[in-house]
């Protein structure tokens, strides 16, 4: 491919302002950025660019491409971010895909014994660490004054923790659809949601980051590229039926799965995530930042990272005049 | 006896002693065939997990028709073979000379053995980042991780063929003239072919073993994908169908070793 | 009785004495040990099993470094690296597996970049004068015990060496095949004057080919008679049984067997 | 030559070439540490993913002092080792005779073979879920793993040496009246020492790297879980210490298996 | 001259043909052989290189199936199986490295069970025999190559076969060690009627060894000649070397080297 010999250059040079390829990391999951790409929204938008879609599954790979100058934009959950900023990588946030809401919830199994947080106290719950849900997890242990000692605390790949669901070697697991649903199905309690923590200000959400230097050399893509995202997102409210046709083939599930799941995900236009509640304006920060260095603050309690930065360095890592601006010409016509 | 049924295979043939062990193969295919029937029909493991044999020939069906996620199953199956083969075979031009040179060398040994055993037990995990930064996303980091995967136990089998030559047979080369690199070219090389392909027999399972950490990053196609991309959407059929891929594609590519190591080496065990 | 032609030493053995260390013992298997070898000659080495005959041709060789002494090769200290000038028949067939008779025999050609057509004609050579020119494309492991013995000499003597260390090489070999490779082997020394040293436990062989016979004792290995003899320069070719009844050769056996049986 | 050096190692010593060799493996590791430094100085590759010699010293101290997340680091190295001691010695006492048997017996190979070589090229990934279901999220899953892991390079071994066993030295044997068991238990076995060596060392290496997907699962120790765990999190710095350590000590059970191996068969190349 | 004793017959081969079928070529290596093995006698098998002894050799040991033909052990279709009533010395030694030389020779009896006290007593004797006593704890590439060649044949004599078949097993050794194995496998013989099936290239060996002597032609191996001799039976313990004058002696000699030689 074209990324051993752009290695350090984090983009293909292009003629003027405009680069010849633009290089996505993708994450399979049911939001904006995978409707624009099941319709083709970006190959219109960027007409003599070429997309390069490239999949990922891990934070820590979307990470190491960024990084490598090998992709231009990524999609990491909100932790990963706040890990990365705090080790400076070099990459902004200019989007949030999807707030994370009903997607990612704690199920317990029936015969547990758990029916309300607290009982959480001397069970085994699983979640795989370093995720959204980890993070989601101990915030609630937190925001319910339990010690987290408390608790037998297991690292598990979703996959895995559903095996060990059904043997009942575990009581619960704080985890992400389709495992969730599995367990919903195999009787299991949905005790808390990350829908319900966002609204006590625990935000988890899946973030888009662009490198740096793309957002330096090419301003007006990083515009364009938002502008695609906020139509995916108004055509998902507005043709709510194509949208979950296009996602389920995307998606290689059902179409009434596909559209459970994106009904699940909270999605936010341009305007919305320009509001202070996420990220804000360049001169009004939004409380994205705030969420980002109490993850960090709280990673490093976890002694998964020896220092959180200060909030400045998590609202200058939050590029919101992308948004703003496709606000204002959306608003402006 | 193994030794009686290679000695005399041509006569073997026709006694139909081979047709027998091909016999107890199919029997022992059958019972474990039936043993996964049975498994899936008592709902012994969940079905999310253990898909039944009809369930997953149909999946089986259906990905040849129509693909996986845009790729054909063949394409899948031909891309991960490329990345496979690339990193076998750069893998088996640097490992067997370098192996057999440290089995030869105790100073070229004393320079490069350390480097070797030192990474030899490392996880991909831990250096395919590294990877990743100095070959980008692309075939490239890929090839180079399965190509650290061979590497090691080619080297490992040269080495230790070496130590096992018999002395005087080095011996009598040198008397008849062969300088040190006619020695390890002609001699050494030739006595130790029985261990390299012991050596690239594993390193060919092992490879295989190391496709799906491979493909993990920003791949699209591949088999080792199509399993880990099914693994996350619990799609254990299609998990089945890559795997049962997997395992049949690796035993052919055994039995094509097996094939070319007796053809090569026909003197095995008559010293 | 003792012929002495002065010619060039080209190997010298000085007080040499090895010992094996092994875990389990140490074996005293040669005891100052004093030889010198004349350019041309053809030594016959003599001695009861285990005596250290061997040991000796390994020193030789350079395959075996003696635990003291000095070994010298045209008066030079020896290099304790075997070479292509002392080619060497072993008692254990060393023919490479992966190659046919005839590989394995041009094989010391090969190494010296000898052009095709040569080595086909020196191969073909040797092996008829072995016996095997039928057997050229067989591998080594379907030819029958003294037939590898045969492929062994052809394979060293077709190398051209200066030095020839054959370890009995005759051992397996019918009496008829025998005679026939001691006239080859007689016929090359008198013709390319190479220097032969040629273990054997076979008297009167080494008294049809030795110029110079040398009779060790048992182990310790030590030399405890040298013998020069002309024989092997008379005998004519195709010749040699009519010695065995000539006077010299009847006289050097007795005194060789009774040597060895006392 | 490597050859002269083992035939008189003893006097070798004396006369100092093997102090050579570690002399040779000094500078070689002198020149990495330095590459190592450079690499970071330059900044040639980002400290997150590559943090300094330096940085990865403080960060060793720091977890011998206080070790990681709740454990010592000796603890999670001891964890990790006994993990893979129990795999490696289950899979050495049912592999290498398994093996033996196959190379041995061409009915027991028809029966066993296909399903090893089925299962030998599959990603840990797509069987660890059933392994799992059956043996749990404790130790027993990760062992099973580990297990498996280390079957198949001995197993291999151990039938490809039983194909080079000099046929006369197993008639020999018959001849002596030995029966199958005993030209198994006697000839064949030890005959196979060399190669099941080999085997042993390729499957430490593999069972060593398959640790970090073993401990992918309700882990909260050992080694390998341990670089997972900072690999998430970024900490290259410690992802470091925890694959030097790896490294190290996959070196040191390799010299030991090198040092069992030469007092065990000393008479390996000497037919 | 021809000695019949009315004996069993412990092997028949009826019309036995080999040939080697290889990727290079087919060897016939054995034509239409007929051949009775007395209970107790001492076969000696004398022949050109190549021509078919080992060969013969590997089919009555269990090692080979002949091409065509049958082979009858007491009268009985012979297994295809080798067991230890045939006890086998090769003609390369087939020593195991990894045991010494005490563990090899007691090999055959460690397999039967036998205490290790009697093993004690039986490799001792064995060992003082061939003279390996000194030996008994080294390794089998510490020896030289007779001493390997004679512990090979302690093994195979330690084991007590009914029938022992031997392939050139004094090939490797001098005059001396030669005629005192000679001594003990005729003492073994003698004591024990065991049947002997030997294969050598010395002429004189055979006679003073073989009740039957067997002569082969070249490849394809044919009998040509067999003979029964009354000699063996007649040296009395250490006496063998005025035999050698015998007037019986000296007419078979020339006999059979006329045979062979024409
Ligand atoms: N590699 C070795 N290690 C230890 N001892 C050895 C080694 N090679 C030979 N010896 C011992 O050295 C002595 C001399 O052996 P050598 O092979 O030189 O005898 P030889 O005269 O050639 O006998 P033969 O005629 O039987 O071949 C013997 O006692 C033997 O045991
Ligand atoms: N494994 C084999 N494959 C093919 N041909 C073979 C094999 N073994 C022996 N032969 C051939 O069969 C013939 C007879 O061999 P055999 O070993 O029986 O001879 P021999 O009489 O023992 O000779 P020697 O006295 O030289 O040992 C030879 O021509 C040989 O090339
Ligand atoms: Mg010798
Ligand atoms: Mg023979």
């Amino acid at each position: 491919g074209s990324s051993s010999s752009t290695k350090q250059s984090n983009s293909s040079p292009g003629t003027g302002d405009q680069p010849t390829e633009i290089r996505i990391g993708y994450q399979v999951i049911p939001n904006a950025e995978l409707l624009a790409k099941a319709i083709g929204i970006y190959e219109k938008k960027f007409e003599g660019v070429k997309v390069n879609w490239r999949q990922f599954d891990s934070a820590r790979d979307v990470n190491t491409a960024i990084t490598s100058g090998s992709i231009d934009f990524g999609l990491i959950g909100s932790s990963s971010v706040a890990t990365g900023v705090a080790q400076n990588l070099p990459y902004q946030v200019i989007w949030l895909h999807d707030v994370i809401g009903d997607n990612e919830a704690l199920v317990v199994k029936k015969g547990s014994g758990i029916n309300t947080f607290s009982d959480v106290v001397g069970k085994k719950i699983a979640v795989p660490f370093g995720s959204t849900t980890h993070y989601s997890f101990l915030s609630a242990l937190k925001l319910n004054g339990i010690d987290q000692s408390k608790v037998t605390l297991l690292d598990m790949q979703p996959q895995d923790m559903l095996a060990a669901w059904k043997q009942g070697q575990i009581d619960g697991g704080y985890v992400w659809y389709p495992i969730l649903g599995k367990m919903i199905d195999d009787g299991g309690k949905v005790l808390l949601t990350s829908r319900d923590l966002s609204k006590k200000g625990i935000v988890t959400a899946d973030v888009c980051v662009a490198s740096k230097s793309f957002i330096q050399k090419y301003p007006a893509m990083v515009t364009k590229y938002i502008e695609a995202l906020d139509e995916a997102v108004k055509f998902y409210r507005s043709n709510k039926g194509e949208a979950v046709k296009a996602m389920a083939k995307e998606l290689n599930v059902s179409e009434s799965d596909a559209g459970l799941f994106m009904d699940q995900l909270i999605w936010l236009d341009a305007s919305e995530q320009a509001g202070s509640n996420h990220l804000g304006t360049t001169n009004n920060k939004g409380a994205f930042a705030q969420a980002l260095k109490d993850t960090g603050e709280f990673m490093v309690t976890q002694k998964s990272i020896p220092s959180a930065p200060a909030l400045d360095v998590y609202q200058q890592a939050i590029q919101s005049q992308f948004v703003s601006k496709v606000k204002e010409s959306k608003s402006g016509k | 006896m193994e030794k009686e049924v290679k000695k005399s295979l041509s006569s073997v043939r026709k006694r139909g002693i081979v047709s027998k062990e091909i016999y107890i193969t199919f029997i022992s295919a059958v019972f474990f065939l039936l043993l996964w029937f049975t498994i899936t029909k008592l709902k012994i493991v969940p079905e999310v997990f253990f898909p039944s044999p009809e369930r997953t020939w149909v999946t089986f069906v259906d990905l040849l028709q129509s693909g996986y996620k845009g790729n054909s199953l063949f394409y899948h199956l031909a891309d991960s073979l490329l990345r496979m083969f690339i990193a076998f075979f750069l893998a088996l031009l640097t490992a067997v000379p370098l192996g057999l040179l440290s089995g030869y060398s105790s100073k070229i040994r004393a320079a490069f053995d350390p480097l070797i055993e030192f990474y030899r037990p490392l996880p991909p995990l831990s250096y395919y980042t590294l990877l990743v930064l100095w070959f980008g996303i692309g075939n490239e980091s890929k090839i180079a991780l399965l190509y650290l995967a061979a590497f090691a136990p080619m080297y490992i089998a040269a080495m230790s063929g070496v130590k096992g030559v018999y002395e005087d047979r080095i011996h009598s080369a040198e008397s008849l003239g062969a300088n040190k690199w006619q020695v390890f070219r002609y001699i050494i090389f030739p006595s130790c072919l029985p261990e390299i392909f012991t050596g690239m027999r594993t390193a060919m399972g092992f490879t295989y073993t190391t496709l799906v950490a491979a493909e993990m990053v920003a791949a699209i196609s591949g088999i080792g994908w199509m399993v880990l991309d099914a693994s996350k959407f619990l799609r254990s059929d299609v998990m089945f169908v890559g795997v049962i891929v997997m395992g049949v594609t690796g035993i052919l590519l055994d039995r094509l070793l097996r094939g070319i190591e007796s053809k090569v080496i026909p003197w095995k065990g008559k010293g | 009785m003792k012929v002495t032609v002065n010619k060039t030493k080209v190997i010298e053995m000085k007080h040499v004495e090895l010992t094996y260390e092994t875990d389990s013992r140490q074996v005293y298997a040669l005891q100052n040990i004093n030889l010198e070898i004349e350019e041309g000659s053809f030594v016959c080495v003599l001695g009861p099993s285990g005596c250290g005959k061997t040991s000796l041709l390994r020193i030789i060789a350079g395959f075996q470094q003696p635990t003291s002494g000095d070994v010298l090769l045209d008066g030079k200290s020896m290099s304790p690296k075997p070479d292509r000038h002392r080619g060497v028949v072993f008692q254990q067939h060393t023919l490479y597996p992966w190659l046919n008779i005839k590989e394995n025999v041009e094989f010391g050609l090969k190494m010296r970049k000898v052009s095709a057509e040569e080595r086909n004609q020196t191969v073909k050579h040797y092996l008829d004068m072995v016996g095997l020119s039928q057997f050229s494309q067989s591998a080594p492991y379907e030819l029958s015990g003294g037939m590898k013995q045969r492929a062994s000499i052809a394979r060293v003597l077709a190398n051209d060496p200066r030095i020839v260390l054959m370890d009995e090489p005759f051992g397996a070999l019918d009496a008829i095949t025998k005679e026939q490779m001691q006239e080859n082997v007689r016929k090359i020394w008198k013709e390319t004057h190479k220097t032969f040293f040629f273990i054997t436990h076979d008297v009167e062989e080494a008294l049809l080919l030795g110029t110079h016979i040398v009779v060790m004792s048992a182990r310790p290995g030590r030399i405890i008679k040298e013998m020069h003899s002309p024989i092997p320069y008379e005998i004519e070719e195709g010749q040699s049984r009519k010695y065995r009844s000539s006077e010299t050769f009847i006289d050097l056996r007795e005194e060789i067997i009774n040597l060895i049986t006392h």
